[in-house]
């Protein structure tokens, strides 16, 4: 169980040589299923022994605490939900003409994965870079798997910001390793008072760095155009789990500050994260009235999102998690359920597509119900964590909730009135995809996942009416 | 009766609805209404058990979540299971009825049966007792509201219902926040947690700035569900407001201050706004408004006043009027439903003249009009008489303050005249809907739209409405959960009720008989038309029709009522053809609402110049962003 | 100590050659000779370690940023068969003032870090500073998408002399990755400008402009 | 028991012949003034029995053929809560009888509106929609009046009012002047006498009470003629309760007497306001019930301060 680098080297090698895309999506859907019992493992005997490499990768136990623990779980049932939906994606008519790059896009995609639980599971910030770094180029190759116009504009602009960004992290880590004296991994980092500047300068650095792959407001540009332009299945782990990975170094490093104690450096990060989350509720709010592409409107509200989880890392522990894990879900089955409409639409455009509750009735109710999750909506888990985000935030300041529910509102506003223009109405579907039909596995991982979300509300309900 | 078997009823009573819901969708199309239409009626009637003799149950609490039990969350169990029970015998005659056979889709009747368990479930659940509690209110909150808004998506054929849903969709958000603010705030600023309570749950009752949804939304909702909701949902946001006032009595003079103005406000406003509409639901909509409004003012009253009488009149006035008023309103929304799927037209401008064709309905919604414009004899009287007593005793007696007495004197002023206006609008509403020529062609008319099943539910709630009128007494011994012991005061009034009713009875019977013995010998000519006084042949365009009716009133409340004419500049000397429409522009959404979120969004547009689509743009921002950041690390 | 200084003002100057040319060719001969220079600068700092790191810098630096970066995309170059950097937003002249700027800016801010933080050494840490300015500016200033790329490597030797640097330099394991990540980048922007290049018949910024809203 | 009784059988009867021959009165002092001899004081008696036995011609629209019994039968029962002639109510002390009495004209005014709008003929359009927006204003102002007087008196019914004004003084007189000229208008609006509405005319436009029945005949046309008529006799009993409440105290016979005198004394005023002054043109109708409401909030403003 040591070698888990290895491992997913082997898969991707095998996924390269396959021929036809059945063959890798076979040895995707493979791995996954193995990647899914591994942490499944990992999660039930949490004191195993080391997993990688003798302690270069400092040993899982100590290192992986509480969240990273539930992204990563909820990494792996996205990437099995993906896994599965990836057989059926492969067989559309749309995609054999890129049969060709099949075993490229396998490959890498596997890549990706393994790439992300090495940077969530990682104990050393330096290691963390390197594999968000990798993962970053790997999803670069998928995003261009389509290689129109659009797809190269959005990888390029995706290769291109986010490295800059991280290579800017890359400088926070090294101001970091001034202000800890040299010491790298989480566990054991301790900031002395004497280098305080250099910490404040790593702050700066590290939060904007990786808040760029997090896709928080002011660097958030590549977001949209990289998830609406990517395949459907790497659009879903794309918002579900890249985010999350980002995600988890900033929490690793904010844990750090935290519990240095230096009061100076906990206010000025938290204001900093609080800004770029309100800054994120406030893009999303502006942009999600303006998407006339549905997935760019997913996008939007990934980093939507993004942000109540950067402001709710600043406030409580249990609101952040339940949130991404609520987002995860519900995001991964909306952009799955976004690529079924894609290719029973034949096009993105919001305008186009109408009377999607007569025609597919199916995704219509998919579509509805994840939409209404999304959007904090009662029987799914996102309501819960933003009931409890707006306590934790009016016990913190009013202007500040009100300034929430405000631009929840109007996020509200604009996801139902695309929501119901595209349920309603008379479906004008074009002549070669009118008589398209979608197999059942298209839909069962969407299906899933919000069932999943709905149960995780019954238990958070349960222990918190419980306790 | 012994605890078990009590809390067997109540589980029956909130989980039976929610299977009912989903077997019926899992049904054949036939079968659906029978079958969800016998298990609610099950769960209603065990509602209705429970709302009768359920004291003994009083504090359930499983966790730290509790149910209560007393006098006036059985009174609001009580009235909601009522509400359901026609409900369910309505609902079972549509399955007949051809244009309200697209409505029986399968998600129909689960959202329903999801909508009915949370009706029966709320009526238990306090709002303010502790987080959890709170909690669980809000989710239950949620879903009935989300639920009456899925009602809404599926309706198939209404115009312009996106824009209806979507308005209908962001109030019961907002309103949803300002509960979430009352409840957070209540352990710490009883005040302000009381302010956003009511403001909460004023918007879900349609107070004055918070109603610019209800037209719209109630008339979008499809066939009887409208009549479930307007019947039954709006009892919740009563409910909720009585339960709030009651857990901070040490602010009650300023939430009585609050609920009058606003009440009285909302009372005048709803019941002119019903006079300028023209389709059938959205006066029904705005009439429920004008009670809810009403309702506030008795329970500010309640809440104002130390002396004892009028506490009493004014509680019995409320939860009275609440209990006419739901029943009137359910029995206009359900002719309303019938008129619909009968002649397939409910523009009050395009109807009349069907009184031929719907013999029971226009009996039902001539009672129905008759009730809602609080005429003495039916049961619409009864509440408001109670509240004009607590206004006049406010008034009147000796220890009342100055400021106390003049809020009486106001209330018993405006009353009189929203009186007057309400019997304006639901002589308009009869009158348009049945009497007269008909105003338009209908091309397929639906014999059985009056079957069994909706006629008797219809029959069944006029006849406990004059029934109730006659003998207001009944209140008190049916409901023996009036909250307020029954003082000598209401007894004697009731008394006098009944006498009243039976006397005006007696004479018009006398007159009546005194007509027919006189007409017994002559002939009774039935012509041609009316007399046409100089026109050649009749012409159902002549005939006066909803909008000239109100048209004097509304030339006078020009500035409220802004009215958008159509049509009007015509350019060529003989125009071909020429239409000409108005209509009237409510002052909240149109007015007020539609210029801040035009400024709003217009603002917002702004901010799309980031997206610029050039990447060098988008890197010159996040610098930017870094090097201020950097900048404010160094320096602080 | 001298040759440290010595070498750091060579690779300002090679900054400075890159401000005035308009050539590609210019910009790929003082790519390679930083990865020189950065070489030899590793290797004068890092000379007491275990032989194991230096084995591994030499490669990162020589072969990498020296040798084989410079090469691959000459070949990209020459396969667009574009010579000259077509009008820049910014006229050369200016571009020059604004790298001196940088200069500038890099040395007062070592020196101010000095000041605050004692082990680091002031000259390489200026240096790394103003090439990761400079990186910047390159790419916000010019329109063909290979000399993005180009700007990106400025970046990436700037920020591997901020970790030459300091005092107690990074694990192995992670400069190998850093070095790996750099190497992957340049490959991975290679393949798209060619994919571009096909797309959209021309390698400037103007095309991509269409993904809006 | 024979008090109840006599006071029982004396109001039915005056409430039966008091109202045609008060109009019979009005019609006789108009003559008067136009210097013809004019119709005798029972002609009026002799209309509404020939009206009695003649036939109905219904309009084919008419589905309600029994909304004038309705609309006379809640007038009448309006009649049983009003102190008449004996000083006493048929139904007396009855909590807030001066409300039902009001919503009960309420009742009366929903059929005759309901009567006109089935017979689908823009005049009995117009009518109604005339009624109903006076009668808006027309309650507001009789609201305000009787809520006055409630408070004057202090009490909640008609009884406890017109004890107010037993015992004279400076402060009853005033009052009662006000209520009795508010009434006075209001009774000239319900009952549509001229300033408002000219009951002889027949020209459909401006034209409130006559214009609604204009499509009726025999038994239901006499019934809203009889309605019409009812309605000015019960506002005068009102009027005259204030005014010879100081009186009470003396035999019922002087104070039926009295009570009589009054009427006739109410219907000679009538006449005259007809003859003199002509009609109001429909835009000015809604100011001069409005002008009543101003002396309405005076009175009201009078009544508080007076108590405190």
């Amino acid at each position: 169980m040591d070698c888990y680098l290895f491992g997913v080297i082997f898969f991707a090698l095998l996924a390269f040589v396959t021929r036809r895309s059945f063959y890798g999506a076979a040895v995707f859907l493979i791995f996954s299923v193995l990647h899914f019992f591994l942490v499944l493992d990992l999660f039930l005997i949490l004191s195993k022994s080391p997993i990688f490499l003798n302690g270069w990768i400092i040993p899982i136990n100590s290192a992986v605490n509480y969240d990273k623990m539930v992204i990563l779980m909820v990494e792996a049932v996205v990437v099995l939900m993906v896994a599965i939906y990836n057989l059926n994606f492969m067989q559309r008519v749309e995609e054999r003409h890129y049969e060709a790059k099949q075993n490229f896009y396998h490959a890498s995609i596997i890549g990706f994965v393994g790439a992300m639980d090495m940077a969530i599971c990682s104990d050393n910030i330096g290691m963390m870079w390197v594999f968000i770094e990798l993962s970053t180029l790997l999803s670069a190759l998928l995003i261009s798997h389509h290689n129109s116009k659009h797809a190269l504009e959005a990888s390029w602009k995706y290769v291109f910001i986010c490295s800059i960004g991280i290579s800017l992290a890359f400088a926070g880590i090294v101001f970091l390793s001034i202000a800890t004296n040299g010491v790298l991994d989480f566990s054991k980092m301790q900031i002395d008072e004497s280098k305080l500047l250099a910490a404040k300068i790593a702050i700066p650095f590290l939060i904007i760095g990786f808040g760029t792959k997090v896709g928080l407001a002011p660097v958030h540009n590549w977001l949209p155009d990289a998830h609406s332009e990517a395949p459907a299945p790497v659009s879903a782990l794309l918002s579900a789990t890249l985010l999350n990975s980002a995600l988890a170094a900033i929490i690793s490093f904010y844990g750090v500050l935290q519990n240095s104690g230096i009061e100076k450096l906990c206010n000025f990060s938290s204001n900093l994260l609080q800004i770029m989350g309100f800054l994120s509720l406030l893009i999303a709010a502006v942009f999600i009235l303006k998407a006339d592409n549905f997935k760019r409107m997913l996008a939007y509200s990934s980093i939507e999102n993004m942000g109540i989880i950067a402001i709710a890392l600043t406030l409580d522990k249990f609101i952040m998690n339940t949130h991404l894990v609520g987002h995860s879900l519900i995001k991964c089955a909306l952009f799955l359920n976004a690529g079924n409409i894609l290719s029973l639409y034949g096009t993105k455009e919001l305008a186009k597509v109408r009377g999607l509750m007569k025609s597919h009735p199916v995704s219509g109710y998919i579509w509805l119900f994840g939409l209404l999750a999304i959007m904090g909506g009662v029987p799914f888990v996102l309501f819960v964590s933003e009931f409890f985000m707006l306590l934790e935030l009016f016990s913190y300041s009013l202007g500040l909730t009100l300034l929430f529910a405000a631009l929840l509102t109007i996020i509200m506003f604009g996801m139902t009135s695309k929501m119901l223009y595209m349920l309603r109405g008379e479906a004008e579907i074009p002549e070669d995809y009118k008589e398209r039909k979608l197999g059942f596995f298209a839909y069962f991982p969407s299906i899933f996942l919000l069932i999943l979300a709905f149960v995780l509300t019954i238990i958070a309900v349960v222990i918190l009416i419980g306790d | 009766m012994n605890l078990e078997i009590l809390l067997i009823l109540f589980i029956v009573a909130i989980f039976l609805p929610v299977t009912a819901g989903t077997i019926s969708a899992a049904l054949p199309q036939k079968m659906r209404a029978k079958v969800f239409g016998t298990l609610t009626i099950i769960s209603g009637f065990a509602g209705l058990y429970l709302s009768i003799n359920s004291t003994s149950l009083n504090p359930l609490t499983v966790q730290n979540l509790s149910f209560e039990f007393n006098i006036d969350n059985r009174f609001f169990l009580g009235l909601n299971s009522l509400g359901i029970i026609f409900f369910a015998i309505y609902n079972m005659g549509l399955a007949k009825v051809k244009r309200a056979l697209e409505q029986q889709y399968r998600a129909y009747y689960a959202i329903l049966g999801l909508f009915v368990s949370t009706l029966l479930l709320i009526p238990t659940l306090p709002i303010v007792k502790s987080l959890s509690c709170g909690l669980f209110f809000m989710l239950i909150w949620e879903i009935m509201s989300l639920a009456s808004f899925l009602l809404m998506i599926f309706n198939g054929n209404e115009v312009r219902l996106r824009e209806k849903s979507l308005i209908y969709f962001i109030a019961m958000h907002i309103s949803a926040i300002f509960l979430m603010l009352g409840i957070f705030a209540a352990p710490y600023n009883s005040l302000f947690a009381l302010v956003a309570l009511i403001a909460g749950f004023g918007i879900k009752l349609g107070f004055f700035p918070g109603h610019f949804y209800m037209a719209d939304g109630y008339d979008a909702l499809p066939g009887a569900s409208a009549a479930l909701t307007a019947g039954v949902m709006i009892n919740m946001g009563v409910y909720g407001l009585w339960k709030s006032c009651l857990t901070f009595p040490n602010h009650s003079v300023i939430a009585g201050y609050i609920l009058i103005i606003v009440g009285l406000i909302s009372a005048v406003y709803g019941v002119i706004w019903a006079l300028s509409q023209r389709k059938m639901k959205k006066v029904l909509a705005s009439s429920s408004m004008e009670n809810m409004g009403i309702i506030a003012t008795a329970i500010g009253i309640y809440l104002l006043s130390s002396n004892e009488t009028i506490r009493i009149c004014a509680v019995c006035g409320c939860f009275i009027h609440l209990a006419n008023h739901s029943l009137l309103k359910a029995l206009l929304f359900y002719t309303t439903d019938t008129v619909k799927n009968a002649v397939g037209e409910t523009n009050l401008n395009k109807l009349g003249g069907i009184a031929h064709l719907l013999k029971s309905t226009m009996r039902n919604m001539l009672i129905g009009s008759l009730g809602l414009s609080a005429v003495p004899t039916i049961n619409g009287f009864v509440g408001k008489f109670f509240i004009y007593y607590a206004a006049l005793q406010l008034f009147i007696n000796k220890e009342s303050t100055l400021s106390q007495q003049i809020i009486g004197m106001i209330i018993f002023v405006l009353l009189g005249m929203v009186g007057a206006l309400s019997l304006f609008v639901f002589v308009k509403f009869y009158a348009m809907t049945f009497l007269g020529a008909s105003r338009s062609e209908f091309t397929e008319i639906d014999e059985n739209a009056e079957n069994f099943h909706t006629v008797f539910a219809c029959n069944l709630i006029s006849f406990l409405c004059v029934i109730f009128g006659i003998f207001p007494i009944l209140y008190c011994l049916i409901f023996d959960t009036i909250p307020i012991k029954k003082g000598a005061e209401i007894l004697k009034t009731a008394t006098d009720l009944s006498i009243l009713s039976i006397s005006t009875m007696g004479v018009i019977l006398i007159v009546l008989c005194l007509r027919k013995m006189l007409l017994r010998k002559r002939s009774v000519v039935n012509t041609e038309s009316t007399w046409g006084c100089g026109y050649e042949k009749f012409n159902p365009k002549l005939e006066y029709n909803g909008d000239s009716l109100s048209l004097s009133l509304l030339w006078l409340l020009d500035k409220i009522f802004i009215r958008k004419e159509k049509g009007i500049d015509i350019k060529e000397l003989y125009p071909q053809s020429f239409d000409h429409d108005y209509a009237t522009k409510e002052v909240i959404r149109d007015g007020i609402l539609a210029k801040v979120c035009g400024y709003l969004l217009h603002k917002l547009e702004l901010l799309q110049v980031l997206q610029s689509g050039v990447m060098q743009r988008y890197l010159w921002i996040s610098v930017l962003f870094f090097v201020i950041v950097l900048i404010y690390a160094i320096l602080s | 100590m001298k040759i440290e200084i010595l070498l750091s003002l060579l690779l300002l100057l090679t900054l400075l050659r890159i401000a005035i040319s308009s050539r590609l060719e210019v910009y790929l001969k003082m790519l390679s000779f930083q990865g020189l220079l950065l070489c030899c600068l590793s290797l004068m700092i890092v000379e007491h370690g275990s032989t194991f790191t230096m084995i591994v810098a030499i490669i990162e630096t020589l072969l990498l940023k020296a040798i084989f970066v410079p090469y691959y995309l000459k070949k990209v170059i020459i396969q667009h068969h574009v010579k000259r950097e077509a009008e820049p937003y910014l006229p050369n002249l200016f571009s020059l003032l604004i790298v001196i700027g940088c200069i500038i800016i890099g040395m007062i801010g070592a020196y101010h870090l000095q000041i605050a933080i004692k082990e680091i050494k002031m000259l390489i840490f200026g240096v790394g500073i103003t090439l990761i300015l400079c990186g910047m500016f390159i790419i916000l200033s010019r329109k063909k998408l290979i000399t993005h790329v180009m700007g990106f490597c400025i970046m990436e030797n700037g920020i591997f002399l901020l970790t030459l640097g300091i005092a107690h330099e990074l694990p192995l394991m992670v400069s190998l990755g850093v070095a790996l990540d750099a190497f992957i980048w340049v490959l991975l922007s290679g393949i798209l400008v060619k994919l571009i290049r096909i797309e959209f018949k021309d390698n400037s910024i103007e095309q991509l402009k269409d993904l809006r809203y | 028991m024979i008090n109840t009784l006599c006071n029982i059988f004396f109001n039915i009867l005056l409430m039966i012949f008091a109202p045609l021959l008060m109009v019979g009165v009005i019609k006789k002092v108009k003559a008067f003034f136009a210097r013809r001899k004019g119709p005798s004081v029972l002609q009026v008696i002799y209309d509404i029995r020939r009206l009695f036995l003649k036939g109905e011609i219904i309009s084919s629209f008419v589905r309600m053929n029994y909304t004038s019994a309705f609309a006379l039968g809640s007038l009448i029962a309006a009649g049983l809560f009003v102190p008449q002639i004996t000083g006493e109510a048929v139904l007396n002390n009855f909590s807030m009888d001066f409300l039902i009495f009001v919503y009960l004209f309420g009742l009366s005014r929903f059929f005759s509106a309901v009567n006109a709008l089935q017979m689908a003929s823009s005049f009995e359009g117009m009518g109604s929609s005339r009624e109903l927006v006076f009668s808006i204003t027309g309650e507001l102002t009789l609201m305000m009046c009787l809520v006055s007087l409630a408070f004057f008196g202090s009490s909640c019914d008609f009884a406890g009012i017109f004890g107010a004004f037993r015992v004279p003084s400076i402060d009853n007189l005033s009052v009662g002047v006000l209520a009795c000229v508010i009434l006075f208008v209001i009774m000239l609006l319900e009952g549509c006498r001229v300033p408002i509405d000219d009951p002889t005319t027949h020209l459909e436009l401006t034209m409130i009470h006559e214009v609604m029945i204009l499509d009726n005949s025999g038994v239901s046309l006499a019934y809203f003629i009889y309605s019409g008529m009812l309605k000015i006799y019960l506002f005068s009993s009102i009027i005259g309760s204030i005014i010879l409440s100081e009186f009470a105290h003396l035999s019922c016979f002087i104070y039926g007497g009295l009570f009589l005198l009054l009427l006739f004394l109410i219907s000679v005023i009538i006449g005259i306001i007809e003859s003199v002054q002509a009609r109001l043109r429909m835009v000015h109708v809604q100011q001069y019930i409005l002008f009543a409401a101003g002396l309405a909030v005076i009175l009201l403003i009078s009544v508080i301060f007076v108590r405190i």
